[in-house]
């Protein structure tokens, strides 16, 4: 085994996946680039890099340059997906998803049932997302909460490169539309990742950490800021067991409600949204099926219901911390 | 000879079918037994017929709420897309999508689409797939004058263009988005003209007339079966129904309503020029007008009598596996 | 007062505030009808006849028909309300959100925010929600959820005739973005509505049946599917009270958890999504903010996680209805 | 004749002062000191300043993520301009906004705008409410030509035909978006002849030449305020820096790279033209260099001694009244 970061994990799966199957594609901007100009081919190999090389080895008929048209870009996934090709889109950034969302999720998301089951859209949409980069308003949202709420797709988080890895192997070869939703911050983020290929199943959480006196549900790179709040916690005497969930939809449901029955309290920790966002998703979950096990509310800790803000000061205070996460627990506690 | 005999007779069937197939909806939506919105193709059947004719199993096409034509021409079973229009469990797609979505992978009818715009974005899709897998498949969008000023069809353009994607887009100009005028919605002096600008092969043909849509379509389709990238077509013909059933037109004229069917009729405009050539009879066709009166009387009966699905298939085919 | 119906009522408030400001003007697609062609202008007045009559008396140069093109719509919208207008935009069915939802979220939500609070964005967004009218999976969505997620938006949704006008008109008085979320099957309802112009405040819930066993939260045409189980649930002695939000963003939440103080328990019932939805939203509200009130389990009454489904047993069998409320209520008291 | 010396020299002076701003701004980003993305304006500056030439307070453009050239040249206040790409307080957006937010509306800037496309729909508002309120504002839409491919734009340049807005459409074809050239993403022969299509008169121009962007936006603008309706300009310049500062420019040959600032430098080719004819002396423009760097540099000392918001500033400002 290797360290890797994420993006050299998502670079493995990709070239291993493409090497196994040749309908399997990539297309979008600069994914890449150099296309025209005086350049190189590859100049970019992605904007952020995780698709570097990979035309060098399957050439531009398989990894597909395109003009900056993210509706033409989506449609041209999900119609070849229900064609017999296994493409894998790029969304530069989860924030543009309002320039193509109809192709995601009135198209790609509904063929089968409103077709009544008679076709396959098996496409993943990879896309960034996360505040901490100072890309202001436009550049740094996480969204998955909409994506969730839309039957027919599927959403997934991964938080380390391990999991990115198994993730997106297991993405590619789903059979349905998979949006895999890829952290900014998290791309250097590196750990143990094995050479060879692996698939992750979609719909079961990773017990990050084990713990009996408090439950965090913890999403994308909240999951690591769930772990250092338990560090803290830990260090008071507070046991936190810190469950990330891995794909939203579908969710391991079973897991969080077997721990929050164990521990009796939950805090949810995601950067989605302050309303109907992930955060109220697990809430709403537990609050119906594990509302038996409770000794105290459920505690949301979620940016505030506000853009987010492009100066640094603004910018930490908006993201969930260690030190909110801790807070949240004290007041649970109290 | 023979063969062209059966070409046109092919031809005519369709077009008639999809004739039938409309007005008969016309009348049997008053019954209140169809559900939801029902938008007809009727007086714009030279279009699809010609156009699919080109067309293999194995070419897709894409379509819009106006699909029932598309589907016919392409070669969607009748039963099972009357039956899908009802709701009924052995529809095309299961009671789930009706009129708007009718869909058939098999005869490469990627389906209606209720998202004006929504189709040429897939359709591209399609195209790419037959070219990444390098087969000579083609595929087809087509677009009504209202969708030509979306958004996601002008990307799907530029796109085809730059990719050089087997495709053909064909704008179906009849008159009206709704109740606004392409005259009026339409900034550009012609949308074929408007095309061209993107790169790509467009021209302006008579969409009442069979043999001009023919023409067009088979040069549009060879040039992207052969690799020679996309093409677009407008083909002007009015549609003879509201924008959908229930609609009282008030933003046509009487005159235009009344003139429609005099002289804008694609199937008696057929007529007269096949049966004034030598191959094709006036018996010919009325033949075919008896048979596919009886197709659709089946088809319809059928339709009504069919099951529904049931509350348990409410959840089914959401996702392949979840 | 005179009995209106909810496409009256919504014609009253905008003639009213297009009388009183000359720069209230309404645009979309056929909200006249007629340009172009052979026939009549106003031939529509609105694809649902809301906006019938408006040309005639302020022109077309207030009552702009466009071509399709909801980005452009939209946009148009955000970018004459930030200069000057008062816009009403009309979405003609919010399942159209996904080639438009750019210039909403990302371009007017976010103006004020990202601008440092130097402009102001008085627009709304008039469109249509629901299932119920046979019209399949991209005519019969809510979504109003993925709205109430976004900071910066109003999100307002009427269900009866009265309120539907006072908050039409307090939505084009007010100076953010707002959008106006109109059930397609509640057109028709009436009720008493005076002729004066009238408005009513933003995040102030309408109790509309008071009881004591049980708070029912629910939203647009699922207050009256509420009301109808209450009635029932009067009949076998449990009183049930039932509260109208009106706005979800603002919401209320002061009325939902004084009335969940008094009930102890709470039903939620929500057509928007079984996911990351309104009743997620109100359940994770409730679970944290009133979380020692509570004496049982919250319930989320929700469609299930499907598209919306085309044929009318399988439509009947999405949407919640009084027996499924019912039912609900039931297992809560079980 | 001394108002035509003025004319040149406050040209001069803003397209130096775009200069010189994103000059300094390449080398203060490596301090660290500013936050994000920056996307700077070098090499077009002929364009900003040429067009706005003939813009009032009152009239609005709408700018992209490389915006800080269009802000100078449409009025913005230098110093707020740089404290807001430094996140502070002071900054024209309160530090909420940052480089790819700046907006003034008191002068007309609708803002610059992280989403690609995003600028067109929103200018044809501001062009309906000058239409709306019987004004003869002008709205101005800045695009680059990889967002000319973006269905936003093509959307906008319809409905503005249709409307008869009293808009311009800037495209400034600069070679490239991200690192994808515009031979290659634009399918159409030009972005000027494609605009065409959609029927508004469209020119194509040296966008190196301040005196060619300068006629070409004087018609066109004027075409705009006196209710002749929308046009558009593709005025071709090449960016001197990478995309976003940082990054490697791979996609541009070394050759390319070194030329730019050789044949391809406004100012140069201002410089000489201005130069060569009666008005205007060498000396009169080396002290607005002068002038310039002063203004420049003590933007730059102010920006980096303001105060950063504090945590209270994250609540406000997102609704008038919630
Ligand atoms: C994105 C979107 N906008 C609006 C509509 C509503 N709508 C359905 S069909 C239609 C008119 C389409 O006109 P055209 O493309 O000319 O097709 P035609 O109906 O004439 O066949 C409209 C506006 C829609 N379904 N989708
Ligand atoms: C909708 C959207 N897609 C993609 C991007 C990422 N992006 C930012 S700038 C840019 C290139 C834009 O090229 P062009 O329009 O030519 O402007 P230039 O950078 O050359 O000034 C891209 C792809 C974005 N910000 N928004
Ligand atoms: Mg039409
Ligand atoms: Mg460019």
């Amino acid at each position: 085994m290797t360290q890797k970061t994420i993006r050299e994990a998502l670079n493995d799966a990709l070239r291993q996946e493409m090497r196994r199957d040749n309908n399997v594609i990539i297309l979008g901007e600069d994914v890449a680039g150099g296309h025209g100009g005086t350049g190189v081919i590859d100049a970019y190999g992605g904007p952020l890099g995780v698709t570097k090389g990979l035309i060098g080895e399957f050439g531009a008929n398989r990894v597909i340059d395109t003009p900056i048209t993210e509706s033409a870009i989506m449609g041209a996934a999900a119609g070849a997906a229900a064609t017999g090709l296994r493409p894998i889109a790029e969304l530069m950034f989860v924030d543009f998803m309002g320039v193509c969302f109809d192709q995601i999720f009135n198209q790609a998301a509904k063929f089968r049932y409103m077709f009544g089951g008679k076709t396959r859209t098996p496409m993943v949409i990879r896309t960034t997302i996360g505040a901490g980069m100072r890309t202001a308003a436009q550049h740094s949202q996480c969204l998955y909460h909409m994506f969730t709420s839309v039957p027919g797709l599927k959403c997934v988080m991964p938080s380390n490169a391990y999991d990115a890895k198994g993730l997106l192997i297991e993405a590619i070869r789903d059979d349905d539309p998979v949006i895999f939703f890829e952290n900014k911050l998290l791309y250097d983020h590196a750990c143990d990742v094995p050479d060879e290929s692996y698939a992750i199943p979609f719909g079961e959480a990773n017990v990050v950490r084990e713990g009996h006196d408090i439950t965090i549900v913890a999403f994308s790179r909240m999951v690591h800021i769930a772990e250092e709040a338990a560090k803290t916690l830990a260090s008071e005497g507070i046991s936190v067991e810190v469950i990330d969930p891995r794909t939203t939809s579908p969710l391991d449901e079973e897991t969080i409600l077997e721990s929050v029955e164990k521990t009796g309290r939950l805090v949810v920790v995601d950067e989605s949204a302050a309303r109907c966002g992930m955060a109220a998703d697990i809430a709403g979950l537990v609050a119906e099926k594990g509302f038996s096990s409770l000794k105290g509310p459920i505690i949301q800790i979620t940016p505030p219901h506000t853009p987010v803000p492009f100066s640094p000061p603004l910018e930490d205070a908006f993201i969930p911390s260690a030190a909110t996460v801790v807070a949240g627990v004290h007041r649970l506690l109290k | 000879m023979g063969s062209d005999k059966n070409k046109l007779l092919d031809a005519y069937r369709r077009m008639k079918s999809i004739r039938e197939f409309e007005e008969r909806i016309h009348v049997e939506n008053t019954t209140g037994e169809i559900p939801g919105f029902v938008h007809l193709y009727a007086g714009q059947e030279a279009i699809a017929t010609a156009v699919c004719k080109h067309l293999k199993d194995s070419d897709y096409i894409g379509s819009t709420h106006r699909g029932h034509g598309h589907s016919i021409a392409k070669g969607c079973d009748i039963n099972g897309m009357m039956a899908e229009i009802y709701g009924k469990k052995n529809g095309l797609c299961a009671g789930k999508g009706g009129s708007m979505h009718i869909a058939d992978f098999e005869k490469g009818m990627l389906g209606a689409n209720a998202i004006v715009g929504g189709n040429p974005p897939l359709v591209i899709g399609a195209a790419l797939t037959a070219k990444v897998q390098g087969t000579d498949g083609v595929a087809v969008s087509f677009s009504g004058d209202g969708a030509s000023n979306q958004g996601t069809t002008f990307e799907s353009m530029n796109m085809a263009v730059v990719l050089q994607l087997p495709v053909v887009f064909i704008f179906e100009n009849n008159g009206y988005g709704e109740g606004t005028g392409c005259d009026y919605a339409v900034g550009a002096e012609s949308i074929a003209q408007r095309a061209e600008g993107f790169g790509l092969p467009a021209v302006q043909v008579d969409g009442t007339d069979f043999f001009a849509v023919e023409a067009a379509a088979k040069e549009a389709i060879n040039r992207a079966r052969t690799g020679q990238g996309p093409s677009a077509i407008e083909a002007v013909a009015m549609r003879f129904y509201g924008h959908f059933e229930g609609d009282p037109q008030a933003y046509r004229s009487a005159e235009e309503l009344t003139q429609l069917r005099e002289t804008g009729d694609c199937l008696k405009i057929f007529r007269d020029k096949v049966e004034a050539g030598k191959h094709v009879t006036k018996a010919d066709l009325d033949q075919i007008d008896q048979e596919v009166k009886s197709v659709i009387d089946s088809a319809v009966k059928a339709a009504r009598e069919a099951d529904f699905p049931t509350k348990d298939d409410l959840l089914t085919d959401v996702y392949v596996s979840y």
